[in-house]
């Protein structure tokens, strides 16, 4: 398992700009990787961070991801203070206190999760959303307890869980209390069912290892956005292990995932609000049977 | 290593009631563990934990079981060579069992592909989970892969998604389970099978979110950087029991398991007995919830 | 008819306490069905049955459920479009859907293998039984197959085992359960899905072990035989009523379901309303053994 | 699903006999259709009804197989005075009545299944058998009641159930009815698993169509006999469906069945008591724990 995704998948398309790249443009945040155009933050903030050009969905912040699906001001964030410990005083070319330091400083959050009560077209629910800029998105000891806390609240109040993942799997840094994020994680998930609770994860570009090998995949419904990357292994390993042969086009995209049986649905990012309603609606319904 | 207690002890980590079991468990197998390991330490538990002739599941099968009947397929597409899974009399008792199986020679590790499961593999052992679970047989489980296969058609069938299907289907179990790493505790191929009542860690064993070989790779964009990648994130049992992710550390003859296949055995199916015994404790109804408390714990977080 | 509805009621059969509620509901429905089909009325069922204007699995949704959200994926190796699943708003409630769904034009029914399903399709069905159960919601079933799809890999891959592994997984829901037949009700592509509380039958539908032309085939050696065959097994709904395999029979539009799809929807909405509220007396604890109870008075022996 | 298997297979070897026939032997029952060898009855159930020069299994009558598996003197028949009705007062080009009578004459069988209590290796059981020469083992009201018997026994003394199965599916002449032993026979196998009793299949050549897809998959072990074709609908008729592609040299038998994942074990016949002993053996201590 892989604590970062395969940079060749990461920013497929970047490798296609044009030689001539005029203005410096290429690689800039606001540049669309599959189609070169290039836009101001209040036109992609209108666009829900899609391309108009080409219908590439950008990667987005934990909190616009909140801004986009939470009712206006509902959204109360729990957990926020909890931070990483360093139990394996884990030291690689960086000590990784130091990684978990400058990653709050950029992203300005205490971990790649976060979450807390909110509603989503009028239904209450819990939002735990994650951002692939702290440090990948990936899952060590603070990511899996506020999960855990997240389901626990769920299952408390008997509300659903929408959770929008984006992880390149496992806190390696944290060493084997990283890998055991998968377990306790998939135990939360446990207490949800008995819970009776519904529980949907959305999955976003890319969500591959550890997450989606443990919560990810455990949804009640399979939702995932349009071209993410959704592996256990990613491409660039598993083209090391068949050498030469070459891989399928889409191999581990959502739309090959959808072929293959493991979506229920892809849904564009402007559609993935009423998209929750209408399951939360249909959710809310059943539990008052 | 006691400092590092120290500090476990100190930080607002492994919450709960748990924590103090954990502590005491610590504490009472303490005295085996000499002292913090060394990288050179640690790389031998790496390679000890790989080494050719280190016993595999059917190995201890065939020495700790009076009957074992072997089960096969997952009903859709294929049986899984890479996971071994049946049911039989163990000590007296009628247990299911999965267990990874890497195969020892070329041709056989070939076709069992090194203990790399596909999801078909797991989708066995959840049937066999299934079995065990409506006729109350406990489970045991054996964990030694280098990791879950990593090919096109293991990924095209939901490799990560069979993997956490096998973890919940664990979780949910109404029945006694132990899980004891035996060699390679590898990523997810090895959690998918280990969320279990009681987890087990041969001495020797390895137990880790990624291989040396790929965690040099990524961090040190070097894959020779292998033992320094090891020393640094410790996959060694005495680390694994200190962080209380295992439960206990089962003894092995001197030299290792591969030195005397019939002392390792006889070592593994005591501290099966005791850990199964301890988890039958439990009452049946609690074992769900009691389960998930123990993975709650898990983690090293400040508040 | 009456006739044969005395001989019934001399035979030892259709056993046990069902035996007056079967027939007092075959009585209610008598006065309907006016006289003894004639082969050629029976064949006109098989014609109306597999009628190209008739109105499909997801022509009844789109009239009968306020919203629906369709699930696809078996999660191991593809999704399977001969059969439709997932859950909705019907009738102010939220209820889990399952049926076949042949195809319209020539494309549609050849990329819905003509609603022949696949072991994937069953499989993709399980899962949202478990997901009923989970959350509660009722199960509703649409049946409309000429069979499970009889192909290489549809063997390869278990489609007898699935089909058997569809019915039992109904057998133990605890949720309350409605089939019904809307088309064709053929063989064990049919009953995968068909295992349920109430088992409904709209008026010009079908349901029997082995087509026309099949029977024909084996029995006479001479496919032309169908209507003859027809006859000799009666597949009609009357007759699949007074044999006490369904409850009740759905009513349809003059002519046929095929000529008025919102009248035709509307009836069926009726129905399957009425027996999901019957169904829904039962005390949940022991739905499963009723359930069981009711498929067990299947069969006519004498003792 | 087809009321017959497929004749192809049935027979399969016999269209190979030598065209010399000597003695014209070839089709007799004694005569291995696989290898032609020809053996007297005396021969034959000395090896359990296998041949000794290439391992074809001979079909066995349901007392034959009773006399293989229970410890001597333990079979103890129920249910056998159950004969079908004929509901539809069924007419091809012979009555179904008629062929009854014919069924129960050459037979001596009520119906193409027998059970009762037994012991296997001193473990007390429940066991019933198919006989594929009442009419071809198809299952009517009649099968599927005694099944359900035997299941009610089952639970209720807490035995497990081994049955042999061998069948070409439904009995058509039964029509809707014997459909409707499929989910009869599936709840009789719930009602078992509500019970905690155990349930062993043994598959012979042929369990297909509608008794393949109901009880007989349903086992808590799935086993087989060598060379058994099981399939839901037989190679005959799947060979129509793919025209002209030729279908795999094993297609549907119990060796394809075992690799694609279908099966626990393929066991000889000689092996196949101590086998079913094994399990009841483990399976009674586990009913004990
Ligand atoms: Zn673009
Ligand atoms: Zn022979």
């Amino acid at each position: 398992m892989s604590s970062r995704i395969d940079v060749s998948v990461e920013q497929r398309g970047s490798g296609n700009a044009p030689s001539g790249d005029p203005g410096g443009k290429a690689g800039h945040p606001n540049t669309c990787p599959s189609c070169q155009s290039h836009y101001r933050d209040d036109e992609l903030a209108a666009t829900y961070g899609v391309c108009p050009q080409c219908g590439h969905h950008f990667p987005l912040r934990a909190h616009e991801r909140v801004a986009q699906l939470a009712d206006a001001g509902s959204f109360a964030e729990d957990d926020a203070q909890l931070r990483s410990a360093d139990p394996l005083s884990f030291f690689d070319v960086r000590a990784y206190t130091d990684r978990l330091a400058d990653a709050e400083t950029t992203t300005g959050l205490g971990d790649a999760l976060i979450s807390g009560a909110a509603h989503i077209e009028r239904r209450p629910c819990r939002l735990a959303v994650m951002d692939f800029a702290f440090m990948g998105g990936s899952m060590g000891s603070v990511v899996g307890e506020k999960f855990w806390r997240a389901c626990e609240r769920s299952a408390s109040d008997g509300l659903p869980l929408v959770c929008v993942t984006a992880s390149g799997g496992a806190r390696m840094q944290e060493g084997i209390l990283s890998l055991m994020q998968m377990p306790k994680t998939v135990c939360a998930v446990d207490m949800l069912r008995e819970a009776s609770c519904p529980f949907i994860p959305v999955m976003t570009h890319p969500t591959t290892a550890g997450v989606l090998a443990s919560f990810a995949s455990l949804g009640d419904v399979a939702i995932s956005e349009p071209d993410a990357l959704l592996a256990f292994t990613g491409p660039r390993v598993v083209q090391q292990t068949i050498k030469g042969e070459k891989l399928p086009e889409d191999f581990g995209l959502a739309e090959s995932n959808y072929r293959l049986g493991h979506l229920d649905a892809i849904v564009e990012r402007s559609g993935l609000r009423p998209y929750l309603g209408r399951l939360l609606a249909i959710f809310a319904a059943g539990s008052q049977q | 290593m006691r400092d590092r207690l120290a500090r476990v002890r100190e930080l607002p980590l492994l919450r709960g009631v748990g924590v103090r079991d954990e502590l005491s468990r610590l504490q009472q197998q303490i005295e085996r563990v000499q002292a913090e390991p060394s990288e050179e330490e640690i790389w031998r538990a790496v390679e000890l934990a790989r080494h050719q002739d280190r016993p595999y599941t059917l190995d201890y099968v065939e020495r700790l079981f009076d009957d074992f009947v072997e089960l096969h397929g997952d009903r859709h597409l294929t049986d899984d060579p890479a996971l071994v899974c049946g049911i039989g009399r163990f000590r007296s008792r009628s247990v299911a069992l999965i267990g990874h199986q890497k195969g020892r020679d070329i041709h056989e590790r070939s076709r069992r592909n090194f203990g790399m499961a596909f999801p078909e593999g797991y989708r066995k052992g959840m049937r066999v989970m299934e079995l065990a679970q409506r006729h109350g047989f406990p489970l045991l489980t054996l964990v030694d892969t280098p990791g879950a296969f990593p090919g096109v058609a293991a990924e095209q069938h939901g490799q990560g998604g069979w993997i956490a299907r096998s973890q919940i289907a664990m979780a949910q179990l109404g029945v006694p389970t132990v899980a004891c790493v035996i060699g390679e505790g590898g990523s997810g191929g090895a959690v998918a099978i280990a969320l279990a009542d009681r987890v087990l860690m041969q001495a020797n064993a390895i137990y880790s979110v990624i291989s040396p070989e790929g965690c040099a790779a990524i961090l040190w964009r070097d894959a020779e950087q292998a033992k320094k990648a090891a020393a640094a994130f410790r996959p060694n049992a005495a680390n694994c029991l200190q962080l209380g992710v295992v439960d206990s550390i089962v003894q092995e003859p001197p030299g290792g398991a591969h030195e005397d296949h019939d002392a390792a055995a006889a070592m593994l199916g005591d501290a099966l007995v005791a850990a199964l015994t301890d988890a039958s404790k439990i009452d049946a109804t609690k074992r769900r919830a009691k389960r998930r408390e123990k993975f709650r714990m898990m983690g090293v977080y400040t508040t």
